[in-house]
């Protein structure tokens, strides 16, 4: 007869926000049990939100996780796929650290600092050069003792986005790199594009696994930098060492209140036609939004996510009441 | 009646029809003396044939429309509001109706009369016999949901009484075929290779879904980024593309990747062809029985293993265990103590990729060397020759058609591996000719381009398409090749 | 033989001069060939010795699991303050179970009620699974609310990781996940023999979970073996059914190069590949639901296919001439040659082929990526249908995963798929070695 | 037709009778392995109850003309054949002749000895298996002991029927695929020097059950013994580079032959 | 040692004289196939320049007699030999005789022709490459056609030495397998049935051959046919399940036997 119709939540996207919604998928079937477990595939942000875009039905996924905002173009596409109504729902934020390996001193970072390091081109003496420096000693003594290495976001993640917007350009600034390309490049956006090229000697590795593919590189290499996500470095405070950026040490605290520079916020997007048809939508959908899971004494804080200001979560709880779409 | 039972009354049919044809050949060829063309059997299969085929094909068909059917009719019964809705959203109500009428087809018409039209406790009752539903059902879908269960009633009771029909008529109408001239081997066997035939457009078949499945992402590729870019550039570097941005930037040059799947699978290939081919020589020349009754399944081990794990292992023992070694060596000669094998690298990606096609080398060469007819090997030892000088000389030579068809396999699963390449060689693209330095594959940027956080619209997604459907067309010429150059050498034995 | 013998047999007469056939050379030759096939695969041997006892000896810590076994009280002020539950038997499922067990163990360790920070530590050292442990065993028999029983609790992944040793204790209290106190308390517990390590069973029949010490490979087992039930019974029919076809009865012309050409190219084909062909054909055109195994194991299907093909067809080559001359010469149509001769001597290839292929496509995680069954289950699927995911996926969910109690339950899913490896190919392996013979 | 003339019709009629009359009839047969021809134009028709003895140098053709009688040679990749061969009067290379039913009734034994790599046993109850020759288990244990019997394997065999065909001597493996051939009792049966591996006295049960066979069946055996040919055969023919000599008697053919050739080969005077 | 009796010294002398007296000795050789003994204390010599020529009623040993002259039994896996074969006065089985010479020096004609997937010119030219007989490409080409010619196949083949063995017809198969084997001159040359896919021709050529390799080498052939035993050896074995009957000049031997049994066998008088 008619093919039977889906009893439970379809999720994707992400692999940022997958722990967290994992946890919430975990805790939610327990706290309700008339429902199954939600399924939460992984797949990164841009798979996830394509399959949503896919269409409405039950063929379809109900939400996408992302660990940054839809843009136009994909919104676009949604919408020529039936995909009108959608909610975002921003459920906190996420701290990029750098650490190194344990057995290294305390490191302070200045934005500075990494450019020259890993920059492409730096400016020594007025001029644009390749990259000259070989060793972190050259650049800032608190580093670690040895040839720069440094594990970077691939260009998949969303993570090397915000690496090279807090971190690079804000390098290339301070360092006076900005200028002296300014003046050569007219066009502002191969100027900015410029201003974020990482070195391709070797130095600078792009790492497009997960952050345990960053973690066994510094295993195997004591003298490389890498970059974790906070909850990642939290759970693996043991093996590493995390370094200050401007003189702010990472942590939930000082990450909400804007302290640290690098953050990201992280998202979910519901299809609006969903709820009320898939069930247990609605109802993951709240508790989701609930303090109990995003407040700053819940599980997913203890996790590693930042939660968002008080005033932010009321508002997303209320936009989510209130149905309110993009 | 459920589709599994009608499934087995007609298996029940089949064997009969089976019986009957049997039986029927027998008692003809009894009766004419004459000899019958085919064996009893032959004229059951055919019986059989006959019983199950049209209705199987019958039931296929309405597995396919009556729900197409049935649905386009609730709809259409659908309220104003809700017809009104675009179709994907009738469909998600839809969907809740068919829950519904699974939830009321569970409970009793007892209970569904008692609870009548109240839907917080249909949902409730439902909810406690499993049949979550996520709201509460309006009137119009409980009504709708009744009407399905009805039609689908109708319809199933329909489709029994016709496939049993058309069953039946099937096999009165082979037995009637019956007779002593009449070649029903034949047409068993014609019905046999129709099958084979059908079997063997599945690999057409996948082929046109894979190209047919790219295809049009590749060309909104193409339309982003000009052709040429892309199979000539040397950089590959599809840059971040912010929220917004809308410009392709970025270079999407395919040889770097190029190069690198052919640099790292040519590495593997020379760890896993020699490593392979001696073990299989080993073990089906030299080897006794029970050595080679252990190695091979061990051997086959190493191809089961996730290659995540050897990624892994390549990571974390490989590549700093070389690199160490390097600096060692280095050290030894020159007295500066700095590697020159880098920790990932071309070099360990395609020993460890070497490793785990071992197996795909060795198991399959194995069984083609064995297959080598003994008076062959006979005739060569008899003249004196060593054993290895029968082997390289006469077995290989005789063995080699298969033998190549494994190596080619193999190379297949080596342009195709991505896990070990991203743990062990890393994902620099780059152009260079030193084996102890990083490069990466193409596959491997497939991987990631597709499942990262990039816009799905953009051509830094995008370009997964374009590069899955060039590395095919590449590789199915370098198939082309071989096959020339397979059927050039090709020698038949005995 | 006696030395009169021997001189007696060096007065016979000379012996011809022997020719030179360089029998030295040869032999070195020969002894070298064999040293290289005892080398290769002693190569291939050490390196699969060393893969599996470095997983082995990362892994098989997963199979215990540390329990604290504790008398805990069903109070019923905690579960059901205002008695509902003959009214609404709701109120048994959302009531605060970690609440007892929390009591239970503060209890034993005797940390005061209004001790706050303790209580927190206490907590810490329970794992969450407890809140459905418990309620299930109040949900079974509700007359154990009031009565006090002894229950094994499930510790805390990172208690449960102190306790096998793999937190060192030499790194600074902050930078660890069990601070010194709860270590104190650890080994109190371990002395009283509260706290013990058992068999972990919970690593073979568990669902996935966020926590490690609760997660299992339940689920990616079911869906493995679903997905390879799927794969067995499509592709090695329809594999060999293509090969005879393609080398027994295919017409040898250009279309038939063809097909052999694109068969060999499909083996190269990037398994994510044909996630994306999965994806197009079976969940958007054909409709079939995302994460099922069903769609799962038709992809490998696909993906197994020009394995066997080509091992078949590898295979029917090598069986000669004259046994098809034989069998044709009695009258036996083609299709009786091949299926009575041919087809049982090329099984041992075939069954190479069909091992082969199994094993790549149980170990395989790409091309679920796409049709969504790299993903988070946590019930178990009934049929083919459900959600549900595989081995290689499990693990490689857990390898990226922070906390470092997933690092063993890695290992150890990596173990259980080599089990399950093995058991697959045992049956395949006897059968083989049936077929074989020498001519 | 109206267009035939008397005599053609006449000729063609004529010719219908011959191919009728013989068991089976070659007409004008050629076969071309890839470019190299082996065989032409070859006339030689096949009487019922009758042994025909094809002899002739090594490589002249006789077995490539054994096997278009069968049509063994479709299974040759790039082997052709012309002209038109007949069975009972029915072309056997016409479309719709079963090959199989042929093959049945057209049974052959070959040059080299092929067993199956399966039991002694299973090789010779494969035939009759399938062509269902047999009702029961103790038939066809009658039949297999029956051919083994008469190709005089029997007492060599019967405590070993289950081991491998592949075991047994050169000789052994010879009479067990006569054995095979005759199990399943076809009309015609073709033998390629069926007892060139075989021992005099083996060779002397064959040759007996040659003689017994003709009594119900056709037989052509391509032989390198004179001596056989004269003792089994009543028609012999000679072929000689691919050309069909003489056909003729067998007595006549050894006392008194037409052609020179053939004289000089029984002597022993050429190649 | 010095328990070893006066006597025993003097009959281990003796024996030992009498294996160097012979090219090569066979001193209670048995046989045995897994389970089933195939040769029961066989002793036979075979002495220098001779052909001996056994024969036998088929299954009856000669073929297994024949390969554990040149070990070529060691392929047959649970083929098993005891007793003492020298070749010289060396025990070929002994551990330090190297079993690639021993084949080098004493050469097999299968009885099954068993040509390599190779062309003609490279199924010849495979024995001396492998031993280094020859020196240059002219010197290769000169074994190959000598070696072709004695085998008479030299004018079949001379125009497609570069085509495949295996499209020959069985006989020109077998006669390339004697080339093949004489390639390599060995010392002793083992024929196994060398002559039964061949016709009277080619078979008179090859007896041929056997004569003219006499002079200089050692040949033993298994053969089924009296005549050929009669016309080509000078001493002749007769062989009957598994045990040596009788060993005695060829002539004494067909007129004359000392065994009852060879005298049946020879007028056909049993099986
Ligand atoms: N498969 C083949 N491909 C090419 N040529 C072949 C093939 N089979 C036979 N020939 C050639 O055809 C000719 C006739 O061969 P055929 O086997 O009929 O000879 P024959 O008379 O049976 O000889 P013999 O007595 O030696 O068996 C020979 O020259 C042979 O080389
Ligand atoms: N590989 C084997 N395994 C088992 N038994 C075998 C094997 N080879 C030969 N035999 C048996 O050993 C006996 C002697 O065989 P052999 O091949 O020596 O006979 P033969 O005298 O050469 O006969 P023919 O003249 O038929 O070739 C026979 O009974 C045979 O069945
Ligand atoms: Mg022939
Ligand atoms: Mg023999």
């Amino acid at each position: 007869g008619a093919a039977a119709a889906r009893d439970q939540v379809q999720i994707a996207g992400s692999s940022t926000v997958l722990p967290y919604a994992k946890i919430v998928a975990e805790t939610f079937a327990e706290t309700f049990p008339d429902f199954k477990a939600p399924v939460v595939e992984s797949g990164g942000t841009g798979g996830g939100l394509k399959a949503f875009c896919a269409g409405v039905g039950e063929g379809t996924i109900d939400i996408a996780n992302a660990s940054r905002p839809i843009n136009k173009n994909e919104l676009e596409a949604c919408k020529a796929a039936g995909v009108t109504d959608i909610q975002e729902i921003r459920i906190g934020y996420d701290g990029i650290v750098f650490a190194a390996a344990s057995s290294n001193g305390d490191m302070k970072i200045e934005p500075k600092d990494l450019y020259n390091a890993l920059a492409a081109e730096v400016v020594v003496d007025g001029k644009l050069v390749a990259n000259p420096y070989k060793n972190w000693s050259e650049i800032n003594p608190t580093l670690p003792q040895g040839p720069i290495a440094a594990y970077i976001p691939g260009s998949k993640h969303g993570t090397r986005e915000v690496f090279e917007e807090k971190i690079m350009a804000e390098g290339c600034k301070e360092a006076g790199a900005q200028e002296v390309i300014k003046a050569s490049i007219t066009d502002a956006k191969q100027a900015a594009a410029k201003c974020v090229a990482v070195r391709k000697d070797g130095a600078a590795v792009d790492i497009d696994g997960d952050y345990t593919e960053t973690l066994a590189r510094i295993a195997a290499n004591k003298t490389g930098l890498g970059v974790f996500g906070l909850a990642f470095y939290e759970n693996n405070m043991d093996k590493l060492k995390v370094a200050t950026v401007k003189d702010v040490v990472p942590s939930v605290e000082t990450i909400s209140s804007g302290e640290y520079p690098v953050s990201r916020p992280l998202f979910f997007y519901v299809k609006k036609a969903h709820l009320g048809v898939i069930p247990g939508l609605k109802e993951y959908v709240e508790f989701f939004v609930s303090d109990d899971m995003i407040g700053p004494d819940s599980p997913l804080a203890e996790y590693g996510l930042v939660a968002a200001p008080d005033d932010q979560r009321e508002q997303v709880r209320n936009d989510v009441l209130a149905g309110k779409t993009m | 009646m459920s589709t599994s039972i009608l499934l087995l009354i007609l298996a029940v049919i089949g064997v009969a029809a089976y019986a009957a044809g049997v039986w029927r050949a027998n008692a003809i060829a009894r009766g004419a003396s004459s000899r019958m063309h085919s064996r009893p059997g032959y004229y059951g299969s055919f019986v059989a044939l006959w019983a199950l085929l049209p209705a199987l094909a019958l039931l296929v068909l309405w597995l396919i429309a009556s729900p197409l059917y049935i649905n386009a009719a609730v709809r259409s019964e659908f309220p104003e509001e809700v017809t009104t809705l675009s179709q994907a959203e009738q469909g998600l109500n839809f969907g809740m109706v068919s829950s519904l009428a699974r939830g009321m087809s569970v409970l009793s018409t007892e209970e569904i009369d008692r609870i009548g039209g109240d839907p917080a406790e249909l949902r409730a009752a439902l909810g406690a016999r499993g049949v979550p539903l996520a709201g509460e059902p309006k009137p119009f879908m409980v009504q709708a949901a009744g009407e399905l269960n009805q039609m689908t009633a109708a319809s199933r009771t329909m489709v029994t009484v016709a496939a049993l029909a058309v069953s039946l008529a099937g096999a009165f109408f082979g037995l009637s075929r019956v007779a002593p001239r009449f070649r029903a081997r034949n047409k068993v066997e014609k019905a046999v290779l129709a099958s084979l035939i059908v079997a063997s457009s599945i690999a057409i078949l996948t082929t046109i879904g894979i190209v047919l499945s790219m295809l049009t992402e590749a060309t909104h590729f193409f339309t982003r980024v000009p052709a040429w870019e892309f199979f000539f550039g040397t950089v590959w570097d599809p840059r971040f593309a912010a929220a917004g941005a809308t410009a392709s930037e970025g270079q999407f040059g395919l040889i770097p990747l190029l190069l690198g799947t052919l640099y790292i699978g040519f590495v593997a290939m020379l760890v896993a062809v020699p490593v392979g081919l001696f073990s299989a020589i080993y073990m089906s020349e030299y080897a006794s029985r029970q050595v080679r009754s252990v190695a091979k399944p061990l051997l086959e081990v190493l191809a089961g293993i996730p290659t995540i794990v050897y990624g892994f292992f390549a990571l974390t023992a490989v590549g700093p265990f070389l690199r160490d070694l390097s600096s060692q060596l280095n050290g030894l000669v020159t007295g500066n103590y700095a590697n020159f094998i880098q920790a990932q690298s071309v070099l360990t990606a395609g020993f460890v990729m070497g490793i785990m096609l071992i197996p795909y080398v060795s198991s399959l060469s194995d069984d083609i060397i064995t297959a080598v007819p003994r008076a062959l090997r006979d005739g060569s030892l008899g003249l004196g020759a060593t054993r290895s000088e029968t082997i390289k000389r006469v077995t290989l030579p005789a063995a080699l058609p298969g033998i190549v068809g494994a190596i080619l396999m193999t190379a297949s699963r080596a342009i195709g591996e991505t896990m070990i390449v991203v743990l062990a060689a890393g994902v620099a693209a780059r152009i260079q000719w030193n084996p102890f330095e990083p490069m990466t594959t193409v596959t491997v940027k497939i991987v990631s381009q597709l499942t990262g956080d990039l816009e799905f619209t953009s051509p830094q997604t995008l370009v997964a398409f374009a590069l899955g459907i060039t590395l095919f067309a590449i590789t199915l010429c370098l198939n082309i090749y071989a096959l020339y150059i397979v059927r050039k050498y090709r020698e038949q034995y005995e | 033989m006696t030395d009169a013998i021997s001189s007696a047999a060096g007065l016979a007469r000379p012996r011809p001069a022997r020719r030179d056939i360089g029998i030295k050379r040869r032999y070195a030759a020969e002894r070298r060939f064999r040293a290289y096939g005892i080398a290769a695969l002693t190569f291939g041997i050490v390196f699969l010795f060393l893969l599996v006892s470095s997983v082995v000896s990362k892994g098989y810590t997963a199979f215990q699991q540390t329990m604290i076994t504790v008398p805990v009280e069903f109070t019923e002020a905690i579960i059901d303050p205002k008695n509902e539950r003959a009214d609404n038997p709701q109120k048994l499922m959302t009531a605060n179970y970690p609440l007892l067990a929390r009591n239970a163990v503060a209890r034993v360790l005797g940390v005061a009620e209004n001790d706050r920070a303790g209580l927190r530590d206490v907590n810490k050292m329970i794992s969450d699974g407890v809140r459905s442990q418990l309620r299930d065993m109040v949900v079974a028999n509700p007359a154990l609310i009031g009565t006090t029983q002894t229950v094994s609790l499930l510790a805390a992944g990172d208690l449960d990781s102190a306790f096998k040793g793999q937190i060192s204790l030499d790194v600074p209290e902050a930078n660890r996940k069990v601070n010194d106190k709860q270590v104190g308390w650890m080994n109190q517990l371990a002395e009283s023999g509260a706290l013990a390590k058992h068999f972990n069973t919970g690593i073979f029949v568990n669902g996935n979970s966020s926590r490690p010490e609760a997660a299992g490979v339940g689920v990616a087992l079911i869906g493995s073996f679903y997905m390879m039930l799927i794969v067995l019974v499509l592709s090695l029919p329809i594999g060999v059914a293509a090969s005879i076809y393609l080398e027994e009865f295919a017409p040898k012309n250009r279309l038939t190069d063809l097909i052999e050409v694109n068969i060999n190219n499909l083996a190269a084909v990037p398994s994510i590949v044909y996630g994306l062909l999965g994806l197009a054909v079976f969940i958007n055109f054909a409709g079939l639901p995302r994460s099922a195994s069903l769609v799962g194991g038709l992809v490998l299907t696909l993906m197994t296919l020009p394995t066997i093909i080509i091992a078949t067809r590898a295979a029917l080559k090598a069986v000669p001439p004259s046994i098809r001359a034989a069998a044709l010469g009695l009258g036996a149509s083609k299709m009786q040659t091949i299926f009575h001769h041919v087809l049982p001597l090329a099984m041992p290839g075939i069954l190479t082929g069909t091992i082969i292929g199994l094993a790549h496509a149980l170990g395989e995680t790409a091309p679920l990526l796409l049709i969504g069954m790299v993903a988070f289950v946590a019930n178990y699927p009934t049929t083919p249908l459900d959600p549900s995911t595989a081995l290689p996926v499990q693990i490689y969910m857990w390898a990226n995963e922070a906390e470092r109690a997933f690092v063993e339950r890695t290992s150890g899913a990596i173990i259980i798929l080599l089990l399950f490896l093995i058991v697959m190919n045992v049956g395949a392996i006897l059968l083989r070695r049936r077929f074989e013979r020498r001519w | 037709m109206n267009m035939m003339s008397e005599a053609a019709v006449e000729k063609a009629l004529d010719e219908k009778m011959n191919e009728v009359s013989y068991k089976m009839v070659g007409r004008d047969v050629s076969v071309y392995y890839g470019d190299k021809r082996a065989l032409f134009d070859v006339n030689l028709n096949v009487r019922e109850n009758t042994v025909t003895a094809l002899i002739g140098p090594s490589g002249c053709g006789k077995s490539t003309f054994l096997r278009t009688l069968n049509r063994m040679n479709d299974t040759i990749e790039n082997c052709r054949v012309t002209g038109r061969i007949t069975l009972d009067g029915d072309d056997i290379y016409d479309r719709e002749i079963d090959v199989v039913e042929l093959r049945a009734r057209v049974g052959m034994v070959f040059q080299k000895p092929n067993p199956f790599p399966k039991s002694i046993y299973e090789n010779v109850a494969y035939g009759p298996k399938i062509h269902g020759l047999a009702r029961n288990k103790a038939d066809m244990d009658h039949i297999v002991e029956a051919s083994l019997q008469r190709a005089g394997l029997w007492t060599e065999v019967k405590d070993r029927l289950h081991e491998s065909g592949t075991g047994l001597s050169g000789g052994q493996q010879q009479r067990l695929c006569i054995a095979r051939a005759i199990a399943v009792s076809p009309e015609v049966i073709l033998m390629d020097e069926p007892c060139s591996a075989l021992d005099p006295i083996a060779t002397a049960r064959v040759e007996e059950l040659i003689h017994e066979l003709r009594a119900n069946y056709t037989i052509v055996i391509v032989t390198h013994s004179m001596q056989q040919a004269a003792r089994v055969s009543q028609r012999t023919a000679m072929f000689h580079l691919g050309q069909l000599v003489e056909e003729n008697e067998t007595d006549k053919m050894f006392t008194n032959p037409d052609d020179q050739r053939t004289q000089d080969y029984i002597m022993g005077r050429f190649g």
